[in-house]
């Protein structure tokens, strides 16, 4: 009881400051009330979709551990982890503030660095609102890790993840998003539609997956002599699903969250990214069916994740059957891109290049395509324009960073260490250590 | 003294063993193996791809026995454990020229 | 900052559209805009209920994956992965209309399919509710995957889980729910009390599930032809107790969330949905105890699942000290039932006609006997009366279902796929490579 | 449409019941509607972070299941599920009221047991405030199942989470928290700072485990005649590192639900929990890389959660800045922290007392030198009192508890069942059937 | 030469290696097997029903040494894994007719 | 008749195999075990402490073929898994002296 009333006062004191707590309400003081309490709604929802877009750091994780095999099982882990964490320390010093800080030229933000636009007292939602655009910054180095997975050095993996959150990610993040608080850039201003990231954040990963990919080469034993392609399967599918899963769950915050408000307009947002991720499964499925004669699971989880990636441009600008067919294509893109990158020998182990390059552009251009306002070519135009961007940012980027990587302390680990395993060569470790190992796939 | 080893499909030890207790026989080792031969293995698909398991699981049993009972227990091996496909495995005997109890320290006959 | 007093504009915007944003508050404008935050809560609030209840998938094929063989992990998987993919999509198209939809007979709606009910621009709460809705739909389908674990061939189960969410489901569900949008069934008029669907969900699920489990047969080796149980152990119980914690946590969006809004009344249901889940533990457990001399952990498990169902139905009219009095008797009421089932040899995998089943009934009896309003003979009628046409409903469909099925496309794999296991035969893969499986438990 | 309606009617009615609904707005209405809707917006926030706290359960139980061995996997599974169960039970009986009972004398509460505080039609917040703290109780009472891993009799540990729960953390949480509801403790009054329980929760929870350790001794095989330190590996890493992950995701529950209200303080505390994993997490990495030669995973994983518990106390009242200094040193301290209580033969399997006792501290004392509004030695006296309170309190208390069980009913299982495994021994069970077990490590 | 087989308790296995080491024998190679014999199984339950498992996990040890050696080795084995309590295991003596070391392709006495 | 044991490093198990079909031997028995010997194994660290693991991962080939075949199969085994490396492995000849065909009961040459 005590506390409602208490409420009250606190609304009014926040309210208008000016008057003494005790001051009987007045319109004036209701409308600032008002207005408090749905920014404590702001607060509320933004926060909890930031800690639901941490979560799909496990969901990487466990979809990353479960397509390799389980003598890298703690090193994929320790990728997840800790690029999560070096993420958090190099976004917060530098990232965000070349992505959001003040942006005179339109191609970086230059305030804010050390969350320094806070100052106890002040408007803390410059907090609540890097809180969710760390978890973004983080999804988009952690793609990374799954296409590299089995062969590369930790260390080196390490330096990647906190170059990528300081630099790489923000600065083409400032292009397209920098409005959304102090910044600005060029891209955005040319009306550049890409809600919550199929460009800015999956894009900008997959690209990236793809010049590390490259810069690693395949796995030992992947492809044949004869150019032929041997898999490796995974060594846990049950926990690849449940990393689906945890991924699903996640985009509820990842995509309705972009709204950074409560409001109505996130009722459409869940049912967009719902229904585009069960059709994107469901035309993966198919596909996979008709090709290889069997239901193929990794394939279908793919086509979840390759249905999610696609709608995160235009959730919130195209209606739910829009959704559907933008996931029931990204589904079956996503089939056809997997073979195809086996096909000229780009080895990625988790198809990150497949569900979030690919699709991520697939995604941007639908957002045009499908647009709930209407289309028109300078619409498409622009989002093909932001696409290509982002490819030649990241893969550029991507291509520099991992080349000084190897011609310095070196990419990619001895063969012995990754017959061995990353999981002892790494970290001195083993996963599974009560459980006989099945060495004799053959 | 003589060593059987039976390669076996893997749902046919239960009968195996009954079968062999029913003998009188005392006891036995077994293990997981995988094997090869006329019976194929099989493709499966891993995103997207396809590729070979030429092994196929089998279950391996070792029983070493007294020379006089050895006709009689590949017998009932044979009888446990047949199904008349391809796979079903093979029997090999082994010499044995001695064994130990290690609770007791009893040897040859007594030790098993 | 800027970003508050847009939202104070938004809000007299949206409010009185009438007049231009900067026109000052009005008592009026401020009554709407009130409202109006209380609708962004009641948005937030119902979708991250929904985002919760959606995050049960995971949970259902944990345990269920946990509770069965390692050689149809991925089978599982699959079933649960995509039982709520095609959910998604036929809800969307029919299941909705039938179940929320304009319902002149009291039988089944006729209006909103392929969510038609929305139109851009106009109220988006139909987006908000279908979303809440389509999560229950599939936690309905999913249910019956456990019972029909490890024999069921995948194709069959595909369209099994169309035919749910499009029909039978969404039938029962409008003579019960219907009137929460524009529907109103024959039952809820009768004052039928199941708050959260301890009957139009689980018990739904449940007898669906025995009409499965009774069409396929028990799976090979189950029952020695002297008719003893010989139990089939499952391959991985960490995985199946994580299930349960996601269930768990799932129900905390499943239950008060069934308010689709923010107010007081959902504190009452979180800590009910909690003491009843922790009462079924432990009378579960202490039951096993006396019975099997040992505290086994499958029947703690079934218990929390069993005290959740329990309460589903009567959480918002029942004190939070009935609660643990419906948990406790339904802790020991699923062991008993799990035993029964097994004795008549109904092969239930995981349990879910006990756990769903048995249990939901229960439940929906007790939230007429434990009402705080106090009971009557009536009342007790009426919850019968919506046990008993569950049932009838939903087991006869489900054997019409089934039995259709198998006459066409088959329900049943063949012995030699079910021997070597449904990963391989379903779906041409493994779901632990890399472990030395151990086949011989004997 | 008729919702939004139907809300504003229902605002007025709660607001001013004394006018009927139909009455025209008013000042005083609306002023009252607002607070009414905050309270909702409190109620929503409150409960959504107590099911993320909820959720905490089955972090622990996946990271202490992955940190031991197969062979008593269901065990430590079914003690994590039973302690938060026997948790409910008991804190709804007895130790919400000791806890936020009346508080005569600053000791103990006296009134609200079995939640008699609520009347159904009451005001309802106390079931929120219940919910939110029986997750509290119930974490301090699961960490200690960690320390007592693969050694502890299952029924001894069932009596000992009852106690716990029902009193050794009341209590003690009655002299920090008391005055949050209708107690009010000595320690609190003195201006002690544990805003989400660093000393409360994880401190105690700490030094249980230490007399716990203690008590039981270590585990068969853990040290050598000589003395040497023996590691036994865990079973199940990528498990182990899920459990962080997921444990993460619950602080962002623990630390800003802390609040009970939805406000924008939440946002400074998220901040601050992510930044002080994040920190612990690399700083624990690399003092295990310097000190042994690689980044042991082990350490980083506990590296995380050391950051977590030393944020815990003053996540609300220390910069971003700071936090990361108290998670930096919180990661160093853990590593020294397991390396020293494994000198001492202190065998503790996943490294509890240094996590939760020792970081638990460190936060606590860190909340007074960090505090924003600045710090003075009074000020760290009250918090190094507080911090010693608990030790005396929770590690006497422990002692006295674990020495009665192992007089009465015993507390350790015998050498043979220790060796064969705790899952067969304590439930007939096995965790995992279908794989080979590897008995070989060495 | 011979091969002598040792099926133990797992928990001696580190002892038997540091008893065989200690004997001067260079290598040994081990395996996960399971056991049926004298020492009885357990029963076990799942979800309300119970199962038997007769198969105890046990360690094979395979060795191969020089005739002479053999008698020693099994002196060893039987000292260093012997507890007295039922399961112990048993110790077998099979002939070997040749070795190769297939590093260098030495033959029999060489090889091991 | 003999029995051809070879512990090898598991990645060269596909190699043997093929060298093993090519030169017409129908079927094989393979096991994961854990091998000791010159190779010495490696330590590991769990949460701050050292371990070491002695025994390496190996595969054991079984292959019962008929005397005459016994040195072709030996060099072609030596030749298939051979790298020069310790730890390579090692090949023993041990006599078998029967086998039968589970499926058709045929013995000895007719059964391999
Ligand atoms: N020459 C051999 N040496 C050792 N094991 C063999 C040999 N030939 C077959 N096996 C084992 O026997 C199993 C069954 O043999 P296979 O040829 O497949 O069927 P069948 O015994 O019915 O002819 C194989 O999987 C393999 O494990
Ligand atoms: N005749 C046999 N052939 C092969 N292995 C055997 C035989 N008898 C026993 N064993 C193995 O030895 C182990 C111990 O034998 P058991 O009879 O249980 O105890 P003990 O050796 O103390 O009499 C068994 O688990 C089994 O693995
Ligand atoms: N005396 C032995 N008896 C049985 N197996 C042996 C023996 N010596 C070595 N091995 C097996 O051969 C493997 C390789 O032997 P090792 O001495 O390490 O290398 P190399 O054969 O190159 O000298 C060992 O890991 C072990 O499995």
């Amino acid at each position: 009881m005590k506390k409602k009333l208490l409420l009250v006062l606190l609304l009014l004191f926040w309210a208008v400051p000016v008057f003494a707590g005790d001051e009987p309400p007045t319109v004036e003081s209701n409308a600032a009330a008002i207005a408090l309490v749905q920014t404590h709604a702001d607060y509320v929802w933004t926060l909890v979709a930031a800690a639901l877009v941490f979560f799909m750091q496990a969901g990487f994780a466990m979809v990353e551990t479960g397509f390799t095999r389980a003598k890298n099982a703690v090193n994929i882990m320790m990728k997840n982890l800790m690029d999560f964490c070096m993420g958090s320390i190099f976004y917060w010093a530098f990232g965000f503030a070349l992505m959001f800080g003040v942006n005179s030229t339109g191609f970086f933000g230059t305030t804010g660095f050390f969350l320094s636009d806070f100052t106890p007292g002040g408007d803390p939602w410059v907090l609540a609102f890097w809180m969710f655009q760390v978890v973004f910054a983080a999804t988009a180095a952690t793609i990374v890790s799954g296409a590299m997975a089995e062969r590369t050095k930790f260390v080196s993996y390490l330096i990647y993840s906190a170059i990528v959150s300081a630099f790489i990610y923000p600065i083409f993040g400032s292009w397209a998003w920098g409005g959304l608080f102090h910044g600005g850039g060029w891209l955005e201003k040319l009306g550049f539609i890409d809600f919550a990231g199929s460009t800015v954040v999956h894009s900008m990963g997959g690209w990236i997956s793809l010049a590390g990919a490259i810069a690693l080469g395949p796995r030992i034993g992947k492809y044949t002599k004869d150019g032929k392609v041997k898999p490796i399967p995974g060594h846990n599918l049950p926990l690849a699903a449940l990393g689906v899963f945890i991924l699903w769950l996640g985009w509820f915050g990842f995509n309705p969250g972009s709204t950074t408000a409560a409001n109505k307009d996130i009722a459409m947002i869940f049912v967009n990214t719902n229904l585009a991720a069960a059709a994107g499964a469901i035309t993966a499925l198919i596909a996979a069916w008709k090709l290889f004669g069997k239901p193929d699971a990794g394939m279908a989880l793919n086509g979840v994740l390759a249905g999610l990636v696609a709608i995160t441009a235009g959730c919130a600008n195209v209606t739910p059957l829009s959704s559907i067919i933008i996931g029931a294509i990204a589904g079956v893109l996503v089939v056809l891109s997997v073979i195809f990158f086996d096909k000229i020998h780009v080895d990625d182990p988790v198809g990150a290049i497949s569900v979030h390059g690919m699709n991520g552009a697939w995604g941007t251009l639908a957002a045009g395509i499908f647009n709930i306002g209407g289309t028109s070519a300078g619409m498409i135009g622009v989002q093909l324009l932001g696409i290509a961007t982002c490819f030649a940012w990241s893969f550029g980027t991507g291509m520099i960073l991992f080349a000084i990587l190897k011609k310095t302390i070196g990419l990619r680990v001895t063969p012995e260490e990754e017959m061995e395993g990353l999981d002892f060569g790494e970290h001195g470790a083993t996963a599974y250590p009560d459980f006989q190992a099945s060495t004799t796939l053959s | 003294m003589k060593k059987i080893e039976a390669i076996i499909k893997p749902f046919k030890l239960e009968d195996l063993k009954n079968g062999l207790t029913a003998i009188g026989v005392k006891g036995m080792t077994i293990s997981e193996v995988k094997g090869f031969g006329r019976q194929k293995g099989h493709s499966e698909i891993f995103r997207g791809a396809e590729y070979r398991v030429d092994f196929v699981p089998k279950v391996k049993i070792e029983v070493v026995v007294e020379t006089d009972l050895v006709e009689k227990v590949v017998q009932t091996i044979v009888s446990a454990t047949n199904t008349g496909s391809i796979g079903d495995g093979k029997v090999f005997i082994l010499p044995v020229e001695g064994a130990v109890r290690i609770r007791t320290g009893e040897r040859d006959a007594d030790a098993i």
